[in-house]
């Protein structure tokens, strides 16, 4: 396995997320078999494959939406298998998702701010008795602190809005900020997952087709945006992305998945001539797309 | 060990009652994810009205074939008719509105059915319970040993009759038009609608149907226990309903065999046990099967698609 | 943190070494003058009306227990319409004001309290089911307005202070004639218990019950219990059917007896039931139809006693209400009779002078049995027992206190 | 992330932030004091008024379970149960005791404050070990659990003697007052008010629009539905306690399904996850069986038909609950809330949220 990580990037740095072998089965059927990944910071990932290949079901495993069956996924060095979700997150492993999941009645400030709080102090590092002992206590004593309404609570609300309103400066939102979340255009609402997503202060972000329902001209915005990400949060990224174009435009490694399994992985152009990612991928869904255009 | 087989067969007597309720409950959530939870009372108004009809029939009419025929088709189209016009009326208006209000009036009706059936306005009964006329003569079916074990022929037939009914019901959710029109209604009323299906007339059905069922199971539970009161909706509806839930609430068989079961797990409880305890260990025993099932026996958690 | 939970601890500890007894006596009489003098100068009111007397009557109309709300209303009303078409009292015509409870409590005390304080009550006429009465009782002493129930047997009911009176006998009374009837007259040896364990009076009466038929020499062989509104008791009785006991006490309500009696046939069990009061209905006899035959029931008094006055009260309430008067809408004409008496002979209207007219009471000749009211103001009274047998009751003996 | 480097503004206020957490409470207090001053010549509204309270804290309390955070608790009246009763015990023991350096009457108070604490405890216990299995379970699934924690804990108090079994426990000292009851009130609505403006109420708003989405984002949905069980159970407990220190006896009959279903209609006829809506359902539906009391006393003083009339209320009541519901199903206030739309001097969160 460690050989396939190996050729996959060179660039220095322990790997933030890893997945080493993951497999996962639901029933009989087999979702995904024998996956391996690895994102360093500064990566710019791409995961594709036709419809049903495992995308989603990928970052489920690696976000603990789902156990994996085999393998183990690790995240910042740690191992997470068995993990919540929220544990994940807190590692720095943050998503959005492909059928947008906001929190619809609240705000678009809101929405970040939930990411924001969820952060920091709040949640010691560890999984021991004792961190969580000591979490337990951290969050009592901030419960009473929203509850007495205290001077320190005030300070620490308004810097989260701080925090929050940046990001939504970032995603170019501000103009949204009190809007409610289901109020925004398609596009914005993209956005604005991701900027909530980048409110739990990742180091891996991990985006689940963002340009799914946009157009050319704010494909092209995004990509800028995606890489203007990576660089100032100092990210690994990982996308998942039906539109190749996107994909090969901006990833600098590309995974690709069919039927639940890894039949490419490497540099754009490798990928775009290999013989079974056009027969798997390219072969039907790709040229079915981008037929009217051919 | 005579005791033994005769609580069993208490107990099925019993759950026999709750699963034909349960299977009310279960179609309702099935179609409209709703907790009808005036369901209990419509059968106690089933009830009364097998009560005026048996009585009309008077006493040689009422104990013939075609005399019980009648009081459960008069019992069951009336409530039919009872629960078509309280979807058309409390329920459907709320249709697209959030889930809970529509529980609201479900509990609203619960209240104005079960209190105004205690009202003495002289064409009520009254608040007080009543003897259920006896329209299936009770005869031993099978008796063993010095009596220690009695089988009665209303058991035999309410437990053929749930069976019946159940086993129908399954071939109309899964062999009919009408039942696949329930399915994909179940599946998502919109998309249905999309797809052609009258939603309305749909879910319609569904609730007179529910209803329908719950008269019947009315009816035997009455003839089971030889009485008829306005809160009997109040008490039977909520053991009906947690044996729904135990099936895994909206799955057929599985209301059924949480029925059986939830009758037998009290009988056993009273019988063997401290019958003190009967309600805290039936509840104790739900929370027990949802923390081991958190959908129920049968029912499954569906995975929610991330 | 650090800082408030030593002083916390230090703050409990001065307040633990800081407890003593109080040194005044419970506040249970006091609390009548406080009220009073809150009230102003008229406790206990006067009503509005300058010819009329208002009295109030908290029942359970409607819930599990309305039945017994119900008759005890149509008591009272039977007994007023009697006083008013006799010239009324003090040349008042008298009227009453009946709310519901809901056979809750809080309800109780807050309609009450409405009674009392809104409609200013002379006099208040108590619920049926003794925690309802207790809640009554309460605010009725609190404001010093004379209370009677007219059928609660619970025994603290009376002890809520001097202003609760009762004109029926008590739970232990009731359990004691049971057990001696079962064990002297019927001679059994060996008795079963099924009871109510929803209701208080149930379990008062199986509880005494089982110790005076204890300390006769019997043996009760198993005790068994349901919850009000239940309707299959096969579970139960299967199991006391294994015990072989030579009868069963089941100290519970009409409502619930009636269709025990069918079961407890079903399942095979011959011996006769046995009960109190609470099986005192005619719907007793529809619900329990052949198997409620042959038992016998305890009860304050019996509808083939000749006695003109009993023989009038059922004649007019059946010409009023259709039905035959059971215990508690005797009781209710009762206590209504009572409460009319006292108001004649108070020397005005107000709660004290009332109250004192009420616990003179002595032997009142009440259609279930002589009323005299002892220093607990609890009626002192024997019971009769009667016997199912044809579809109504026969008389079988009295029992004396 | 960076951290901005923008300095972070003090907020701009008249108060300062050292008062603002006390201020209410301060302000609270003497028009408390004021209501206990009226209410001390009338019995009958301080009753009514009391039970009003009690009703809104509970209702209020539920909402942070059933509005704030769309979980579906059907168990309230359970909770409530294990206030009334733990608190109602203690005080039935305590009654004869009294702090020697204090005036009786204080020392009293003293007491039913400790006592109230206590029984809010215990359903705050109750509420953590209620709380756990929505780990596991949703919806309906956890709504049913709630309803069995309630049925459970009534066949509990049925079966213990120190509980009065089925009589109920009497003879609990009444030293609530109305002012007692509405300090509860006032900190239960303060409460409520605080978490949704907070980090934590964002949080549980988050799980109600999207769980998965949630927890994706760092948010411990299990904890915080934990906790908002323990708050919500908290009140419901104290609001049991309250009730058990001016009814004269608590008794199981009082604490069954039928009075959790009450809640429920509060909350959702209020409309879910206001607290505005909770108050206010929950006084007018508290009022109007007695309004209707008044209402068909006026109309048939006399007769036979005053004698029936208070028998009609329920089925009207049930009635008018439909009716209500088909009016406005969104509930009466939606999710909105009294302090959005007050003047802007009033400090108030922005809107959009709730």
């Amino acid at each position: 396995m460690s050989a396939a990580v190996q050729e996959t990037k060179a660039e220095a740095g322990a790997p933030l997320l890893q997945a080493d072998g993951v497999s996962i089965q639901f029933g009989g059927l087999k979702a995904l078999t024998d996956f391996n990944l690895s994102v360093r910071q500064g990566d710019l990932q791409g995961l594709i494959g036709p419809n049903g290949a495992g995308k989603s079901t990928a970052f489920n495993v690696l976000t603990g939406v789902y156990q994996p069956t085999q393998g183990e996924v690790r995240v910042g060095g740690q191992r997470v298998n068995g993990w919540l979700p929220h544990q994940i997150n807190h590692l720095g492993l943050a998503r959005t998702f492909q059928n947008i999941r906001l929190f619809r009645a609240l705000t678009a400030l809101d929405n970040v701010k939930v990411a924001c709080r969820a952060q920091g102090a709040l949640h010691p590092e560890g999984v021991g008795l004792g961190a969580k002992m000591k979490g337990a206590f951290i969050n009592y004593r901030d419960w009473w602190r929203a509850l007495l309404l205290t001077p320190r609570f005030q300070q620490e609300e308004r810097e989260l809005t701080q925090q929050a309103e940046h990001l939504l400066e970032v995603m170019g939102l501000s103009h949204r900020r009190d809007e409610e979340a289901r109020n925004l255009p398609y596009g914005e609402q993209r956005r604005l997952e991701i900027a909530r997503a980048l409110g739990t202060q990742p180091k891996v972000l991990l985006l689940d087709e963002p340009a799914a329902g946009m157009n050319t001209r704010e494909k092209a915005d995004l990509m800028v945006l995606i890489r203007k990400l990576r660089d100032d949060f100092k990210l690994g990224v990982l996308v998942i992305e039906h539109d190749m174009k996107l994909v090969m435009g901006i990833c600098e490694c590309i995974t690709v998945l069919d039927h639940g399994e890894t039949i490419a992985r490497g540099a754009p152009a490798q990928v775009r001539n290999d013989r079974k990612v056009i027969e798997a991928y390219l072969g039907d869904s790709y040229l079915e797309s981008h037929g009217g255009a051919a | 060990m005579a005791q033994l087989l005769q609580h069993l067969i208490n107990g099925l007597a019993a759950g026999t009652i709750y699963a034909l309720v349960a299977l009310g409950y279960t179609m309702v959530y099935g179609v409209l994810k709703l907790i009808n939870f005036a369901h209990g009372d419509v059968m106690m108004v089933g009830v009364y009205m097998g009560y005026a009809t048996a009585f009309a029939l008077g006493r040689d009419m009422r104990s013939s074939l075609l005399g019980v025929a009648v009081v459960f088709a008069v019992a069951m189209l009336g409530c039919a008719l009872l629960g078509f016009f309280i979807e058309r009326f409390a329920y459907r208006p709320l249709r697209e509105k959030p889930r809970l209000t529509a529980l609201i009036t479900a509990i609203g009706i619960s209240f104005a059915l079960s209190y105004g059936f205690q009202l003495d306005l002289g064409f009520l009964p009254g608040a007080a319970p009543r003897a259920f006329p006896e329209v299936i003569e009770p005869v031993e079916w099978l008796v063993i040993g010095d009596r220690d074990v009695v089988v009665w022929n209303w058991q035999v037939i309410s437990f053929g009759i749930a069976v019946a009914l159940m086993v129908g019901l399954q071939y109309l959710v899964f062999r009919t038009r009408f039942g696949r029109a329930m399915r994909a209604v179940s599946w998502d009323h919109r998309v249905a609608a999309l797809m052609g299906i009258p939603t309305d007339r749909v879910i319609a059905l569904t609730f007179m149907l529910s209803s329908a069922l719950a008269a019947g199971a009315g009816l035997l539970y009455a003839i089971k226990d030889t009485s008829v009161s306005p809160l009997m909706g109040l008490y039977v509806g909520l053991k009906a309903f947690v044996a729904a839930v135990i099936g895994g609430i909206g799955h057929v068989p599985g209301a059924v065999v949480g029925g059986l079961v939830l009758g037998l797990v009290e009988e056993f409880v009273v019988g063997y046990a401290a019958s003190t305890w009967r309600d805290a260990v039936a509840f104790g025993f739900l929370i027990l099967v949802l923390l081991v099932k958190p959908g129920g026996l049968f029912g499954r958690v569906a995975a929610e698609k991330v | 943190m650090r800082r408030l939970a030593p002083m916390l601890l230090a703050a409990l500890a001065v307040m633990v070494a800081a407890c003593e007894k109080k040194t005044q006596p419970a506040p249970s009489g006091e609390g009548g003058t406080q009220a009073a003098q809150g009230q102003g100068a008229a406790p206990g009111g006067a009503p509005a009306d300058a010819n009329t007397i208002l009295l109030g009557q908290v029942g359970s109309l409607t819930g599990g227990q309305a039945t017994f709300g119900i008759s005890t209303r149509n008591g009272i009303e039977l007994a007023l319409k009697e006083a008013n078409a006799a010239g009324g009292v003090k040349g008042k015509k008298l009227s009453i004001r009946v709310y519901d409870n809901q056979s809750k409590p809080e309800e109780a005390a807050q309609a009450a309290t409405r009674l009392i304080t809104q409609d200013k009550v002379a006099l208040i006429l108590g619920d049926v089911a003794s925690s309802n009465s207790l809640a009554m009782a309460e605010k009725a002493q609190a404001a010093g307005v004379p209370m009677i129930t007219p059928s609660s047997t619970n025994p603290t009911v009376t002890d809520k202070g001097d202003y609760i009176f009762r004109v029926c006998f008590i739970d232990p009374f009731q359990g004691f004639v049971m057990a001696k009837f079962a064990r002297e007259n019927l001679k059994l040896n060996t008795v079963a218990v099924l009871q109510d364990n929803k209701s208080a009076y149930s379990i008062g009466l199986a509880e005494v019950f089982t110790r005076k038929f204890t300390e006769m020499g019997g043996k009760v062989t198993a005790v068994e219990s349901y919850s009000q509104g239940d309707t299959d008791y096969r579970a139960q009785l299967t199991a006391i059917r294994k015990s072989q006991p030579e009868g069963i006490y089941v100290p519970g309500y009409y409502s619930e007896v009636g269709i025990i009696a069918r079961q407890a046939r079903e399942v095979g069990l011959k011996v006769p039931l046995m009960g109190g009061d609470g099986w005192d209905s005619e719907k007793l006899f529809e619900l329990g139809g052949s198997a409620i035959e042959g038992s016998y029931f305890s009860n304050h008094y019996s509808p083939d006693n000749p006695d003109p006055r009993v023989q009038k009260f059922i004649a007019d309430y059946k010409a009023a209400y259709g039905a035959v008067p059971d215990a508690l809408a005797a009781l209710g004409y009762d206590s209504a009779r009572v409460a009319v008496n006292a108001l004649e002979r108070a020397k005005d209207l107000s709660g004290p002078s009332v109250r004192d007219a009420i616990a003179q009471t002595k032997d009142f000749p009440g259609v279930a049995g002589t009323v005299t009211l002892d220093a607990q103001r609890n009626a002192v009274k024997s019971a009769v027992v009667l016997k199912v047998e044809d579809g109504k009751t026969q008389y079988v003996t009295t029992i004396n206190p | 992330m960076e951290t901005p480097a923008i300095p972070v503004p003090e907020a701009r206020s008249a108060v300062p932030a050292s008062l603002r957490g006390l201020l209410p409470v301060l302000l609270a207090l003497p028009v408390l004091a004021l209501f206990q001053w009226l209410m001390s010549d009338a019995p009958f509204a301080s009753y009514l008024l009391s039970v009003v309270g009690v009703n809104i804290i509970l209702a209020v309390s539920l909402n942070i379970v059933n509005g704030m955070t769309g979980q579906f608790s059907i168990g309230h009246a359970g909770f409530m149960a294990v206030g009334a009763y733990i608190s109602g015990v203690l005080s039935l023991n305590l009654k004869d005791v009294a702090l020697s350096f204090l005036p009786v009457a204080v020392s009293d108070q003293v007491f039913f404050v400790v006592s109230l604490l206590v029984g809010g405890l215990a359903a705050a216990l109750c509420g953590f070990l209620v709380g756990l299995p929505s780990l596991r379970l949703r919806g309906d699934y956890l709504a049913i659990v709630t309803l069995g924690f309630g049925e459970i804990i009534r066949v509990v108090v049925q079966n213990t003697d120190a509980f009065g079994r089925a009589l109920g426990l009497s003879g609990i000292p009444q030293t609530s007052s109305p002012a007692m009851v509405y300090f509860w009130v006032f900190l239960t609505v303060l409460v409520a008010r605080r978490i949704t403006g907070s980090s934590h109420g964002r949080s549980l708003w988050a799980i109600r629009e999207d769980e998965v989405a949630a927890e994706a984002m760092g948010v411990d949905t299990t904890g915080y539905k934990v906790r908002a069980f323990v708050i919500s159970s908290f009140f419901a407990g104290i609001a049991g306690a309250l009730f058990a220190h001016f009814v004269p006896i608590i008794n199981p009959g009082s604490f069954t399904f039928v009075k959790s279903m009450e809640i429920v209609v509060m909350v959702v006829l209020g409309g879910l996850g206001s607290t505005t809506g909770a108050i206010v359902a929950a006084t007018f539906l508290t009022l109007l069986p007695e309004g209707m009391r008044s209402l068909f006393t006026l109309l048939g003083a006399e007769g036979s038909l005053a004698q029936k009339v208070d028998q009609i209320r329920m089925p009207v009541y049930g009635l008018l609950l439909v009716a209500l519901m088909l009016a406005r199903p969104q509930g009466l206030f939606g999710t909105k809330e009294i302090w959005d739309v007050l003047p802007r001097w009033i400090p108030r969160k922005r809107r959009g949220l709730a």
